[in-house]
């Protein structure tokens, strides 16, 4: 059953309500969750579904609820917490790290800790430094957390629902740009029948391109533009950032000898630089040419329209360099039409 | 007061036409509370603020055309495009720093009011921020340490019952004074009507006074209410987040309609004010003329700044 | 608390031997908090506790055995040697968990207290901290989000007056109290001796009381003093940071000792204290021994448990 | 003037003095810095000679704290901030990273945060799962710190003087392994009279060994060891962790084409993963075999003595990695008489 009518958005909302049908106990927190917003319409109804018990807002005190969620779920009760901005999270961090993370281990498996943080990713009309950060390389590198970056509308869904039904604390980190993206309405299926770590989006004899979050988007265009040129990628997507998963991303670069990994995050110690080193280590007698990665520059998003057109990267870079990768000069992708600082025509700001 | 509330209506006015690109939370209906503080302000005493900063920036002489610069991101603004609304700066004024955090900037008021008890400056600093901030430990612990350290720190707290849609129901207990929790921390602490610039200013002169005599820290909860959206230019009463009554009463008591009502009596009041509106209106349309035409810092440039020299 | 303190001697003693590696905070002195508070609680009421958890988790009843074993990192400790004497646990037993990071269990007992609310569970929680915990914003953010919810907690703070050897003048503000500071949050609030059982035990029954009949959580201000090193199992007196006369009256008031003024009053009180002492020490004898002997965990195993199935 | 009386921890003492001396404003502050046992030794004296107003101990309040420090820093006043333990200092991150991190950028210049935050890595007698974490890779990832990490006792102190007197926000992390190193006493110099950002401790042909904090002492002697051999290996130490100051390693494996990184953090997503990324990247063309790396296992430190006997590299586990860059197996140096989970003989527990 598909069709045509649904968003990134509709669909974390659905799987917050399968989830809460299928756990008749799970709660759901944050601020604002129910108020007329709905964070981004991605709560919308929950807290008239559920019930004022089960779905509820909180103090602003990002350190102390997480507290809370952790002491909710290891006692049994399955807990989603969302935070409107990664950024606001960072208060939290003592509980993410020394509690959620480290629980089931350090008591030897006699506690569990079913906890789903939503954080979102900021970009664009004046997001700025302290809106648009996305620190996904400092949970995957924190053992014991598992972190999901999604990226596109037919698969989130059902992401989301395993990260809750999942009884590992999870991070589960959405861009901003990827809320309104339409696509095909997908079942949530049962927890068992589990979506892969790793998708793969196209295949390629020539590169193999490596994204997450909403770089998958520009990757995809990227690819589909290249294939016009004669030149074949794969397109990977790493929605789980756990090396152990990564074997479609080791097979596809050890066929094609060449990677681009395209992050949606600031260069150095990141997610980018771990792809780039484990392929690395693990494809280098099939390297034909260095790794390479595309990621943020290090230095915070500044908030002028005049300054951000070039901080993202997008299909055109990602075209760009591949050229660079293949040794040929490569005709550019058309420059969009949008504004560089909105997902689309559609917004009107501010986020 | 009148300034603040036209400029800041003028920013609203003009948001829409989408040319100032970045999250501005307008402070219209809280002008008070800057105001009235900043008037038992000395221009070297120092002032934190918030998201909801305009009013504090301005109150405390901000320059205008920067701020309305930085609003349309050009180089010409106080932070020359980089900050935006939420990240104001003019250290000419006194005025530091605003930051979007909720509470985060605080504890940094804090760290300036300690700077200027190790120099022996007579100096104070000023810390606004919503009650959702005190939701916060930031707050908290500042607190706590400003009454260890005895500084010259002046707390204040505009009440305006909100945190973007949430009441304070789900946030803070029936009956909580925010006063009375400072008070328990240890601070001097006092309580007003933060649309009553008068009050407010009575409460900030015997704040300041109490700092300034070498007394230690002191905390001032203002009772306020926002009249735009959180984020953006338009009312948002349709959303019904707020009961109509509460809004209705409020809004009659705006600060401007107080303090007018105060000066009507005065002989050729409304001559004197439509002069200045005149006056206030021109230097707008000067800021905002300014601001449209001035050019975008150059993006070639945005490596500089990541570290000092 | 006799046992609690000979099972806490017995540590000490043997801690030089250099058989128990990891850093360990004994709770000598402070026992009466630990026992009164017990006593007033189920065996189904859950227990937080903080890096100094030894008299918490054995009063509520949690296995002597596993304890000691886990201080010698044996399999058969009760974290089977991962977690050593910061990170305690005896499901069995309702005591949850216990802390290394100072304040951080506090609101993971709230969302425990949370879960029981959500279930309509009579039971309560408790969450034992120092009063250094209480300077951080966890402490504070935790209790005003159990007042706005009404939560089945119990916030029990030991003041024993020092953080590490840090005394309470460069951390909290002179007459700080932090009873009247939970009560500004909007808590039910109590303090008592900390050295006498039956205070402590008078103060957690109206706390208890008050909790399970709906009312929401409770804050009890325990006034105490730890007689060994911060960590570690020595006196350390010779460093001078505590006053003598405040430690030697202190120690006048050693809680097991105003237990012993009033039992010793009862016919064949020495009798009865000298078999319970035998019996303490067989039974510390054998979790001595059965620790020792028993093999560490396989290293190989290293890698489960990251992840739960 | 060199002797060979100090040690660590008394090096980034004088360093303290000198910087106390060189900037009469400036303070430090931290909890117990002013007690007993003054931080491992690290801040003997300070209070005595510099005054309480200078020198303080805190609140326990790793968050405020920090933005206090970020507050006097930025109005003038050089900080000092010093945590026991890094994982104490996860409730400070917002501080860090949304403010001191940010201010000079997002202010334009017009601010500076002339801050040095000091964290200590605990290790072994049970430190365990919340005592033991080396987070250097989170800090590296942040545009605007520095991150300095010290292995030497002959440099500590000029490292730690240049920390401080930099107006910028630097995260110095010292490992609790190195307090006690006796070395050389080596003069604090001049502010403008740096030392480098990576150190070249041995020169080699076969293959390039980068470490760092106390890996490095690892890596020399598992050099020292192969060098009887006959295999000469680098030793580079990255002392800031900042890519654009790596090209003394990319130029060392360049040369030789072999380069094991050996890390002091966990494996993934880490600093040593930017290593091999940035070496596969910069040197492609030079390598002769995979870059590799050791780094801590992907689960928190166990606290038994049992259960720690294999969680550190130590010289064997980089001589055993070498033999197999080398494709050789390799005689492995002795095993210490040390118990594995103390730095020396001299330690009697608890940390
Ligand atoms: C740590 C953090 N959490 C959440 C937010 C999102 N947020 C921005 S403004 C705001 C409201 C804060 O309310 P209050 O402090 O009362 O200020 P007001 O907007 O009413 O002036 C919130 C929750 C944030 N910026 N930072
Ligand atoms: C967040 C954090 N900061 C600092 C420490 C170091 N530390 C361990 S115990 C302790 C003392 C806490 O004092 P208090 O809460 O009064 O407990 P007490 O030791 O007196 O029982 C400190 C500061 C820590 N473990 N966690
Ligand atoms: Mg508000
Ligand atoms: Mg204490």
């Amino acid at each position: 059953m598909q069709n045509k009518t649904t968003t990134f958005a509709k669909q974390i909302c659905a799987a917050q309500a399968s989830a809460m049908r299928a756990d008749k106990q799970m709660i759901c927190m944050g601020l604002g969750i129910d108020d007329p917003k709905a964070i981004f319409g991605t709560t919308a109804g929950l807290s008239e579904d559920f019930g004022s018990k089960r779905v509820f807002d909180t103090p602003t005190a990002e350190n102390a609820m997480t507290g809370v969620g952790i002491g909710a779920a290891q006692a049994g009760t399955r807990v989603l917490m969302t935070h409107q901005r990664v950024d606001f999270f960072l208060l939290a961090m003592d509980q993410l790290v020394n509690n959620a993370a480290k629980w089931h281990y350090m008591f030897n498996g006699q506690l569990k800790v079913p906890l789903t943080i939503r954080l979102i990713v900021g970009r664009g009309w004046g997001q700025g430094p302290t809106h648009a950060q996305n620190l996904q390389s400092w949970f995957a590198h924190v053992p014991g957390l598992k972190v999901v970056v999604p990226s596109k509308t037919d698969a989130v869904g059902q992401q989301l629902y395993q990260a809750i039904m999942d009884d590992n604390p999870t991070v589960f980190i959405e861009h901003r740009w990827l809320h309104n993206q339409h696509g095909d309405v997908s079942q949530i299926r049962r927890y068992t029948d589990r979506s892969e770590p790793v998708r793969v989006h196209a295949t390629g004899e020539d590169l193999t391109l490596v994204a997450n979050s909403y770089m998958v988007l520009e990757a995809i265009q990227a690819a589909e533009f290249l294939t016009k040129l004669g030149i074949r990628c794969d397109v990977i997507e790493t929605t789980e950032l756990n090396v152990s998963c990564w074997k479609p991303v080791f097979d596809a670069v050890n066929k094609t000898g060449r990677v681009l990994v395209c992050d949606s995050a600031h260069q150095h110690f990141s997610v980018g630089g771990e792809l780039v080193a484990s392929c690395a280590e693990q494809c280098f007698s099939a390297l034909k040419a260095a790794p390479m990665r595309l990621g943020l520059p290090m230095h915070p998003e500044p908030t002028s329209f005049g300054l951000t057109s070039h901080f993202y990267n997008t299909a055109s870079d990602i075209v760009r360099q591949v050229g660079v990768m293949l040794g040929r000069e490569l005709p550019l992708p058309a420059k969009r039409d949008t504004p560089h600082d909105v997902p689309g025509q559609w917004f009107q700001g501010p986020f | 007061m009148l300034r603040i509330r036209l400029i800041e209506e003028a920013i609203a006015e003009r948001y829409s036409e989408q040319k100032m690109r970045c999250p501005t939370h307008l402070s219209i209906g809280q002008e008070a509370c800057a105001v009235g503080i900043s008037a038992k302000l000395l221009p070297k005493d120092k002032v934190f603020s918030s998201h909801r900063a305009h009013a504090h920036y301005l109150a405390k002489g901000g320059n205008l055309n920067r701020l309305i610069a930085e609003l349309y991101g050009k180089g010409s603004g106080c932070t020359g495009g980089r900050g935006g609304s939420m990240h104001l700066t003019d250290l000419d004024a006194g005025f530091v720093a605003s930051t979007a955090i909720v509470a985060n900037s605080i504890p940094v008021a804090a760290g300036q009011a300690l700077h200027q008890q190790l120099r022996g400056e007579t100096q104070l600093t000023v810390s606004y921020f919503g009650e959702g901030a005190t939701e916060e430990g930031a707050f908290y612990e500042t607190a706590n340490f400003a009454v260890v350290k005895q500084l010259p720190l002046l707390l204040v707290c505009e009440n305006n019952r909100y945190s973007v849609y949430s009441s304070l129901a789900c946030r803070q207990p029936k009956n909580r004074s925010i006063k009375a929790l400072a008070e328990a921390i240890g601070i001097y602490s006092l309580e007003g009507n933060g649309n009553d610039v008068r009050e407010v200013a009575a409460r900030a002169s015997q704040a300041v006074s109490h700092i300034r005599a070498g007394n230690g820290p002191a905390f001032i909860e203002l009772h306020t209410y926002r009249h735009r959206e959180h984020c953006g230019p338009h009312f948002d009463d349709d959303l019904g987040y707020r009961p109509k009554e509460e809004r209705e009463s409020w809004f009659k008591r705006d600060p401007l309609q107080t303090v007018e009502d105060i000066l009507s009596a005065i002989p050729h009041w409304k001559k004197a004010k439509a002069s200045m509106i005149e006056k206030i209106e021109k230097e707008i349309g000067e800021a905002f003329d300014a601001a449209i035409n001035a050019p975008f810092p150059d993006s070639d440039n945005n490596e500089v700044y990541v570290y000092a020299e």
